[in-house]
């Protein structure tokens, strides 16, 4: 496991200094802990419907990637990315006015509270086909193979013979490539089209950085009945691309197994897989009352606690703060607290037709829909 | 069960009170009781009992779930299989157990799923008769949960069995009732042919019903049903929406109109005369789906009834569905999607006027 | 190409006579020229140009394939890409690229593989301007070759493409003229809209047609054509079954009865009206296809048609389509399960008579 | 690559007999090249339609695991498993039959005749799509899993708390499992089908043997356009299984090593990769020029054609003869002239509209279809 490696380098931290360890990861770990554990609070209370998926537990994970996404790198989420949602700069309003089905939301209410996405930052919305955003994912790092190609920074490297195979170009140096980032769990990766994505990414040595969230789980169902392997990070060599094992609970090494994983990509030298042993806190969604696993094994893994885990490193580390600590939790909670403020008075209800209206870009498709809906009501 | 008497004659069988989706696992546990050859395998279909608990309880003599013991708890793990998270394999390693003597039922989680292992149930279950020009057959049974209503947004609502039915070579059923239920299911689970297995999850535990206790209790695949006689129109529907014009039905009644109801049941072969000859009686006929109105269900039953009842008809054949867009969440949208008893009156209304 | 002389009037057009699918290749060549975000992506579609050449040479002037360059040769690897056989990646590929700024044209090699992608073509691409109200589009074309008669048996002539029509949020269309195919397109490769373009293999080379030469000539989606007019009776088809409709018309026609055929170009959105007012107008109609009978393009239209047309049509629709198997190979049996110039012959003569 | 170490065992030929070199092994490599050789003159002399997939070259692949195949095993082929299928046992009039598509093919002319099988052999016909029969074959193997536990001869290994996980089961010993044989090759590998079911079967130990053809070529697309990865057979450890390469041109080195996968999967040690270097000789299918290979390829591959190897190993080990050589030869001839007098002069044309009668097994399904196939003929 290549998180021992890791663990025995100097510093636990690996020199992240004390204002990057709280502005860039302690507060979206933080933010994403306490609007979720705030949104299972809330769903629990009916005031918001559908169910939901709390990712509580797998915060690290998510940040300690989501924090390397610049502007124009795509997130292709399932259905448990708050953490790298929060980590790329999603607001509190944005995600309760999803939840809440507002007219507000992203997804205009036309979604389910849980699948989400906010295009404003390049955050697909997720069908609820486990898997099928990792290929989207291997697309658009095609895109950005292309983007690359167009300004002139790859070149293509013909044979004497004038032929080329797929995967043989390279990138002028300096250049840099944008990256996509798939999110995807354990069960996931049972399916085709895991497969054919990490497939079609290492080919074509593209810049896609797979983030394998191993919690153990795909619903009730144990990863040994999805996985016949040790680690996951084991298949990356079937693809011919790095696999690192990291623990998911500490965002220090997360951070720093993704940072090596984009550079690489930036720069040409295509994607690597990364798996994070994590876990989930709560059931698969809200209805799930988990009892197919044992309460010892929740407790073992909440000592773990990402938040607990940053603390333990930041104090051995001599970079933790109480005074950043309380800062950050007031700045967070003052965020929440508003933003319930707004949805639950300001926010507005969405027209019952207007998904009508966006089911294609081209209006007159939709009107077509329109007409004979319309014609089904006798208007 | 059912029984004969000494003398042959068929003695009153008893039936069971029980919910649409108990009448689904009591038909699976007895059949998996009687014929050693027949197996369960989907996702979180074993211990969990299935996330909707179709694969957990058997019924006690109340009708109630006898929660002492599951369903892999009584046929073990091998016959009560946890599936991977893998559509193809759940359906092509059916298909490859059924040429090897099986009959497996294989759960998708919700049909909106299906679409991953549409090349396996098109290309490869619904062609194994014909290109072993009969000398193979594939009998497995898909079941699957589907319809709106529910409150599941665009990937757990969704009604997609016009594709199973413009496939060429799949049986496509859609039961509608407790006793439905078991008696189709039963069929598909014998039959030596492929069968797509629809279950509307919104009528899991809403609709309770007489079910025969009976070991061998069918229902012939491919016959529709007259689920209340009338004679100046013809409504047709199945599932959700079934149950929503049996209620304008009342109301029709109530304001002098008689309203013959058909549930076709089987929606792949149809049951085509048993519309036609409703809509020559009636005069009129309205078609109700939750699916898409394109090249769906409430097409192909106008299509067929404009021909077959075309000198009889008085008014336009009516057909309400949903909307060609995806299946939205939030519920006044969800409400907006799906066909109202509102609009199913009026529908009725305007046929019975000049149409 | 289509010029506009100093004072503003419009010139006459060039055009050249090629065959369908030289229009195909003509139109993508001219679409990556004008537009760098605009590639092709299939297996076998970059070295070899494509099974079906279909993204090999551009036409010359007199409309006969450049064979000096291929398409890969014009626009390198990178726009012109050999994908590996994993359809799931071609489509969920496309997908990702048009998210990111790209126009991808995906070839699926046979419509019969398409079913592979299912998911990603009708819950990823058909969902993506829905379920993020309209922020972002996923402007991907899917040209893929549809239908039978060329002895390609049960998994090489398939006609698909009503399930992308019965999945709310897709475009379909299907070209039958060279004309309409470059046109159609083109208007697909620019639409900010999913389109599933469905190319009939049987009349790649079989048909020549004009083609204006004037990149920027496009066709309407969701418009259809009354390629002949007549005033007894509607004939309503598309791709290879058109042309059969055509060549009966000349045989009605010498017989003393007035076709009018329409070919709907876009099989969703549907040109209903034009349909309804030709029915109207004639007062019988005919539906032809060669996909399945069951939940496809010819049910839709009749139950368009009848509910539309009521008042008017004298005789019932005739729907002819192909039957609900699998696709047969051997040549008397293909013959038996297309339709025929005779069938629907006989099928006009009697919706001309009393039906 | 494991080739060199197998080839590095004292004899080339493995121990095999004369007798079973030449009945087992050498009479169908054999009467697979001619019948292929001749079925691409027949169809080249437009003696039968559709197209033809040739097999030539790839013989001692299919050879080299067909022969282990027994009553009840599957054989899941692709669309060049001639080879394998001649192994099996069938016989060349069927498969004249089915070229020719006439009534007593084994599928009555229904399918395309290059996917073709024989349910006497229970070689399953398969559909044009690439791929799927490799996850019918796990199900096959399932199956055979269940055969064993019905007869009581598979134990379940519950653990203490009665909890058992996926593949945790041991076989009675003396007890044997029918194998299932799943043909593909090596574009086949990119498929998400590909995926799913050698993941299905590492979970679950199932007896499956995957036979990779690795013929460099999937159609015009180089195997390094659809493998990322130098070896197919280095993916298996992604699924917990063993993965071997064998020299696919040497009919001996394939037996021995099937051999060994089928020893392990029959007495419950789970499924095996066999990837296979091999080459086909003909375009990909009769109407493919190949011209996107140069002839130096394919003239180095066909110095090592099976046959040829096959006489030089078995000379090596001295268990070559002229004499039985020119038996064999003669008597496949025979069957070969005999079965195309027949399927040209005697077997009969099928009645055109018999495919209605076999849709369904339940005729009163493909009455349906009649009735309205009928009516659309007026009749
Ligand atoms: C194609 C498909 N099949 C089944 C489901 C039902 N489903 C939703 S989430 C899930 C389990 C996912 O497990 P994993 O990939 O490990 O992610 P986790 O929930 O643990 O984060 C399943 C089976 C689905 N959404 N999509
Ligand atoms: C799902 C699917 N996609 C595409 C095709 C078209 N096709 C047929 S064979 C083939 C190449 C197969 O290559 P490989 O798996 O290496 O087998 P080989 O022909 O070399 O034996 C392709 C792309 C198909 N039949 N099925
Ligand atoms: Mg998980
Ligand atoms: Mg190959």
């Amino acid at each position: 496991m290549n998180s021992k490696k890791i663990n025995q380098k100097q510093k636990k931290s690996f020199g992240v200094d004390q204002q990057t360890a709280f502005e860039v990861l302690y507060h979206p770990l933080l933010k994403a802990r306490l609007l979720d554990e705030r949104m299972v609070k809330l769903f629990n209370q009916g005031r918001f419907g559908g169910t939901y998926f709390s990712g509580c537990g797998q915060e690290a994970t998510n940040v300690g990637a989501g924090v390397h996404m610049v502007e124009g790198d795509i997130l292709a989420p399932s259905h448990r990315q708050l953490g790298a949602m929060v980590a790329r700069g999603i607001t509190a309003k944005r995600v309760l006015a999803q939840v809440y089905s507002t007219a507000e939301s992203p997804d205009g209410a036309q979604q389910h509270p849980c699948h989400f996405g906010d295009p404003e930052l390049d955050i697909v919305s997720p069908t609820g086909h486990v898997a099928i955003q990792v290929v989207l994912a291997a697309g658009s790092a095609y895109a950005y193979l292309l983007d690359a190609y167009r300004k002139g920074d790859v070149k293509i490297n013909w044979d004497k013979d004038g032929i080329v195979w797929a995967g043989n170009w390279t990138l002028k140096k300096g250049s840099k490539l944008n990256c996509a980032f798939a999110f995807f769990g354990d069960g996931a990766t049972a399916k085709g089209d895991f497969h054919e994505s990490v497939n079609f990414a290492g080919i074509h040595k593209l810049p896609v950085i797979y983030m394998a969230e191993n919690n153990i789980w795909a619903e009730s169902v144990h990863v040994t009945e999805n996985v016949p392997v040790e680690r996951l990070s084991d298949r990356a060599a079937a693809y011919g691309m790095p696999g690192v094992t990291v623990d998911g609970q500490n965002v220090f090494e997360v951070y720093h197994a993704v940072q090596e994983a984009v550079e690489r990509a930036r720069s040409g030298g295509g994607p690597t897989l990364v798996e994070c042993l994590t876990y989930r806190y709560h059931g698969h969604s809200m209805i799930d009352p988990a009892d197919y696993r044992t309460d010892e094994e929740v407790e073992k893994w909440k000592k773990r606690d990402p938040l607990i885990v940053f603390e333990q490193v930041a104090k051995e580390d001599g970079i933790w703060s109480d005074k950043l600590a309380k800062e950050t939790e007031d700045r967070i909670n003052n965020e929440i607290e508003e933003a319930i403020d707004w949805v639950e008075d300001e926010s507005t209800k969405p027209k019952p037709d207007q998904f009508i209206d966006v089911t294609f870009r081209d209006p007159k498709f939709n009107d077509a829909i329109r007409k004979r809906w319309e014609k089904r009501k006798n208007v | 069960m059912m029984q004969f008497a000494r003398d042959g004659r068929r003695e009153k069988m008893s039936s069971k009170n029980i919910s649409y989706i108990q009448a689904i696992t009591d038909t699976m546990w007895s059949e998996m009781e009687i014929d050693e050859t027949v197996f369960v395998l989907g996702q979180d279909c074993g211990r969990y009992g299935g996330v909707f608990k179709a694969t957990a309880w058997r019924s006690e003599k109340d009708g109630k779930p006898d929660l002492s013991k599951k369903m892999y708890d009584e046929f073990g793990p091998l016959r009560v299989l946890d599936a991977p998270l893998a559509e193809n394999a759940i359906i092509g390693g059916a298909i490859g157990a059924a040429l090897s003597g099986y009959r497996p039922i294989a759960e998708i989680q919700f049909m909106d799923f299906i679409d991953c292992a549409m090349g396996h149930i098109v290309n490869q279950a619904g062609t194994i008769s014909f290109k072993t020009n009969g000398s193979w057959c594939c009998p497995i049974t898909i079941r699957t949960p589907y319809g709106g209503g529910i409150g599941g947004g665009m990937t757990h609502s969704q009604s997609n069995e016009a594709w199973f039915c413009h496939a060429g070579g799949l049986v496509v059923t859609a039961p509608s009732t407790p006793r439905d239920a078991a008696g189709l299911l039963r069929s598909c689970i014998r039959a030596d042919d492929p069968c797509v297995y629809i279950e509307h999850k919104g009528l899991y535990r809403a609709i309770t019903g007489d079910v025969p206790d009976d070991p061998n209790f069918t229902i012939e695949l491919g016959k529709g049903k007259v689920v209340r006689e009338g004679s100046d129109i013809t409504l047709i529907s199945y599932g959700a929406m079934l149950h929503k014009c049996l209620s304008v039905a009342e109301k029709l009644e109530s304001e002098g109109a008689s309203v013959e109801i058909i549930d076709p049941r089987t929606l792949w072969p149809m049951d085509e005369d048993l519309m036609i000859n409703s809509a020559c009686k009636t005069g009129r006929c309205v078609v109700v789906a939750e699916s898409h109105a394109a090249y769906g269900f409430t097409s192909e039953v106008a299509a067929r009834v404009q021909e077959g009842a075309f000198w009889n008809l008085l008014t336009p054949i009516r057909t309400i569905a949903g909307p060609d867009t995806p299946f939205p969440f939030e519920p006044g949208m969800e409400a907006a999607y799906l066909p109202s008893d509102d609009e199913i009156y009026n529908s009725c209304k305007r046929a019975l006027g000049d149409g």
